[in-house]
């Protein structure tokens, strides 16, 4: 018997339901905002570290390294500019503000080294990132513990 | 004798051919994001590929059809352009997100941006199609795509605490980003659960003109192939777990991702992984330019075959040629290969049983698949996780979109 | 208007209706004898006509559902060609009662 | 002999084994008070679209019937012809000949041997 042609299985009812429950179980606080930029910097500072340092050990070719590190540098500037618009306390902007600057100069600084192909110069900027890094895990430890 | 190069070749391929940039970026983002937690959406998508491949299989070895030729047949055409037409569209998105991958691959390497790319390699793949036989694509290319084995030496170098991957294979709950969790559990299970290689895999199967006598063979390769391939993927999570997941690195782009294995094995971590991506992709592109061309041309009767001269079979040339003619362009306009492969990966999980149902119901029609029907496990396993995948698709979906990813 | 070549498959899952407006089924199948140069009509088979029905008879198509004996056994009914009436190909008739059909033994 | 199951959508053969589309239609002469005959096979584009439902299928055809090689006659096939009723339909046709592969020959005419190297 050839198979019953049927489309359109009513469902679709529950699907809707499933859609409601899940959007409103994600709304986004203040504090929650503050949580995913402090990780977002983290990560940043991290990822523009790790770029440095394989660079710096030649692990990495020239080509890459300038490729990535301009892109990085775009989007921490894009989170940078999202901060001015999120609701979040003033001191905690700063310190976003700030931190997403940092990185972005250490990614500038660290292009310019690859340009001028001097390794010895990248050790001091990791250093910096890393700092950055840590100081943003700081922040949200306090955070967390409030 | 023939039989036996038969079954090591389809064992090799599958496994080369298994990484693609779905799989490579939905792993190595779960790994970033939840270290070990997400390998059982894998091992379960590996587990239905399974079952779909080895009935793909014995589909064309029973009834000399492949699936689109038999599901035409089945259910006549006006059901048939449901799945054709559903497919068709996301396995365009798919098909850009691989030649981002490739394009990607070759801007880490020459600094050279990815968007130049897209074009040199859609028309590089459609050269291999015009001119190569169908051996290069089931054969070659996937060789080539052994190089994917680095992942594995990366993991195992890497040497991630074995007892929390165990862990993973379990299905836990997130603590924390639950949206995010459920999103990549759809991203892994569409990538793994790939309908076009039910499609490629069949129509392979009915070209190297399969009898009754291959359905061993068949059983083997789906088997050894998929699950060798499925603990590829575990390899990239176990990998990028271990790198990414303590430093608190969030994958955005292929960027980041690149620099998984370099700390295990430097600047061979680096290119090794290029190549991967690079091969992983261009392997994919094919088989889904093929499978497309295959879909059409056996559901609308038209001549087809891969080792026919183009003029020959003209309309199914002009399907693969037209699918590589659109391919580059959403990259071209730079939107991030990454986000195009999420969002593809995750439409596929959407239509999973658009496209999966009807080829179950013809699995356990005696009059396609002869003595040989489905067990019950397999319907069971396979209809469970694609509608489990549909529904977390459809959920995810416009979350993933909201919340900005 | 009547005689005018009428395309198969557009008659397929075409609703019939009985003399007194009442839904016979959905044109599943048509039956013919081959011939020399045409195949002879003998018989059209009328599917179940409620979605949930013909759901459950695809369903009915999964090895597990049938051993479960989940879903109805086709009760799909047959009607000889005489008592079509297709002169509106687009909305079919039969002649004769809707009770009056024996079902389908197939 | 059951049409739908056997017949329609099933892919046809031509004289020397070649692939040449699919049943998309049968046509049906209902000459009032005698048994219907069922004539002709009817392969092509036209018949296809017209099968969609609603305004796609208005759409498609309409599309088919302007810019189809066949400007929208589908091929048609008498029932004589049929060889053989298997898996797959056989028909006393020479397909290249007989104009059921013309959408076929227009795009190995006009694309495939335009592209050098074919």
């Amino acid at each position: 018997m050839r198979c019953a042609r049927h489309r359109g299985v009513g469902w679709s009812g529950v699907v809707i339901a499933l859609v409601a429950l899940a959007v409103s179980g994600c709304s986004r606080s203040p504090r929650d905002q503050a949580k995913k930029a402090l990780e977002s910097l983290h990560s940043w500072a991290v990822s523009t570290h790790m770029v440095g340092e394989r660079w710096m050990e030649g692990d990495v070719p020239d080509a890459y390294a300038s490729k990535a590190l301009q892109s990085f540098g775009k989007k921490v500037r894009k989170e940078r500019g999202k901060i001015a618009s999120g609701k979040l306390p003033n001191d905690m902007k700063q310190f976003l503000a700030a931190g997403f600057d940092s990185t972005a100069r250490s990614a500038d600084s660290l292009l310019s080294i690859i340009d001028k192909r001097e390794k010895s110069a990248t050790a001091d900027i990791l250093k910096q990132l890393a700092a950055q890094a840590r100081a943003a895990d700081s922040v949200k430890e306090r955070l967390g513990a409030e | 004798m023939k039989k036996l190069l038969q079954l090591t070749l389809g064992i090799v391929t599958s496994i080369g051919g298994f990484l693609e940039v779905g799989s490579i970026a939905s792993s190595s983002q779960a790994g970033a994001s939840f270290a070990y937690q997400l390998i059982w959406p894998i091992v379960l998508g590996t587990i239905v590929l399974i079952f779909l491949v080895e009935m793909s299989g014995r589909l064309a070895a029973v009834s000399k059809l492949t699936v689109s030729g038999a599901m035409r047949d089945r259910f006549g055409f006006d059901y048939f352009v449901v799945p054709l037409a559903t497919l068709s569209i996301v396995i365009y998105l798919v098909l850009a997100a691989e030649v981002g991958g490739a394009a990607f691959a070759l801007q880490l390497v020459t600094g050279i941006s990815y968007r130049w790319w897209a074009v040199p390699v859609a028309l590089f793949a459609w050269f291999l199609l015009w001119k190569g036989p169908f051996a290069l694509v089931e054969r070659w290319v996937p060789l080539f795509g052994l190089v994917t084995l680095v992942f594995i030496v990366g993991a195992v170098k890497l040497g991630p605490d074995w007892s929390a991957v165990a862990h993973g294979l379990v299905p836990t709950r997130p603590s924390h980003d639950k949206a995010h969790y459920w999103f990549l559990v759809v991203n892994i299970l569409g990538a793994t659960i790939a309908p076009y290689l039910m499609y490629f895999y069949s129509s392979g199967a009915v070209e190297g003109k399969w009898d009754e006598s291959y359905l061993n063979i068949n059983r083997f390769i789906a088997v050894l192939g998929m699950s060798f391939g499925g603990l590829l993927a575990i390899a990239v999570l176990v990998s990028s777990a271990a790198v990414f997941y303590p430093a608190g690195v969030k994958l955005e782009g292929y960027d980041q991702i690149a620099l998984m294995l370099t700390g295990a094995l430097g600047s061979w971590g680096f290119y090794l992984f290029a190549a991967s991506l690079f091969i992983g992709c261009l392997g994919a592109i094919l088989e889904i330019a093929l499978a497309v061309a295959y879909m059409t041309s056996q559901g609308l009767g038209w001549r087809w075959g891969q080792d026919e001269e183009p003029r020959q079979v003209p309309r199914f040339v002009l399907v693969y040629t037209a699918l590589l003619a659109l391919a580059p362009w959403l990259i071209v306009l730079g939107i991030s290969p990454l986000a195009v492969t999420s969002l593809s990966m995750a439409l596929t999980a959407a239509t999973l049983p658009v496209a999966i149902i009807p080829f179950i119901v013809l699995m356990n029609d005696p009059v396609y698949a002869g003595k040989h029907t489905n067990g019950w496990i397999g319907n069971v396993v396979v209809v469970f996780t694609i509608v489990m995948a549909c529904i977390l698709a459809v959920v995810t979906i416009p979350l993933q979109l909201l919340g900005g990813g | 208007m009547p005689g005018e070549p009428i395309p198969v498959e557009h008659l397929l899952s075409r609703k019939v209706l009985d003399p007194s407006g009442k839904s016979a089924g959905r044109i599943e199948e048509v039956r013919a004898t081959p011939s020399e140069d045409a195949l002879l009509v003998y018989q059209y088979d009328l599917g179940p006509a409620a979605l949930l029905e013909r759901l459950a008879v695809g369903l009915r198509a999964f090895s597990l559902l049938r051993k479960l004996g989940v879903g109805p056994e086709h009760r799909g009914r047959c009607v000889p060609w005489d008592k079509m009436d297709l002169s509106d190909p687009h909305q079919p008739r039969i002649t004769c009662a809707r009770e009056e059909l024996h079902p389908i033994e197939d | 002999m059951h049409i739908v199951r056997d017949l329609l959508d099933k892919q046809l053969i031509d004289v020397n084994w070649q692939h040449m589309g699919r049943i998309d239609g049968l046509t049906m002469d209902v000459p009032p008070g005698e048994q219907p005959r069922i004539t002709t096979l009817c392969v092509g584009g036209t018949v296809l679209t017209r099968r969609l439902p609603g305004f796609v299928g208005r759409w498609a055809s309409a599309l088919v019937e302007r810019y189809g090689v066949r400007r929208g006659v589908p091929f048609r096939i008498p029932w004589s012809k049929v060889m053989r009723v298997d898996r797959v339909i056989r028909v006393d046709v020479n397909s290249d000949e007989s104009g059921a592969m013309a959408s076929s020959h227009w795009v190995r005419d006009h694309i495939i041997d335009r592209i050098p190297g074919a």
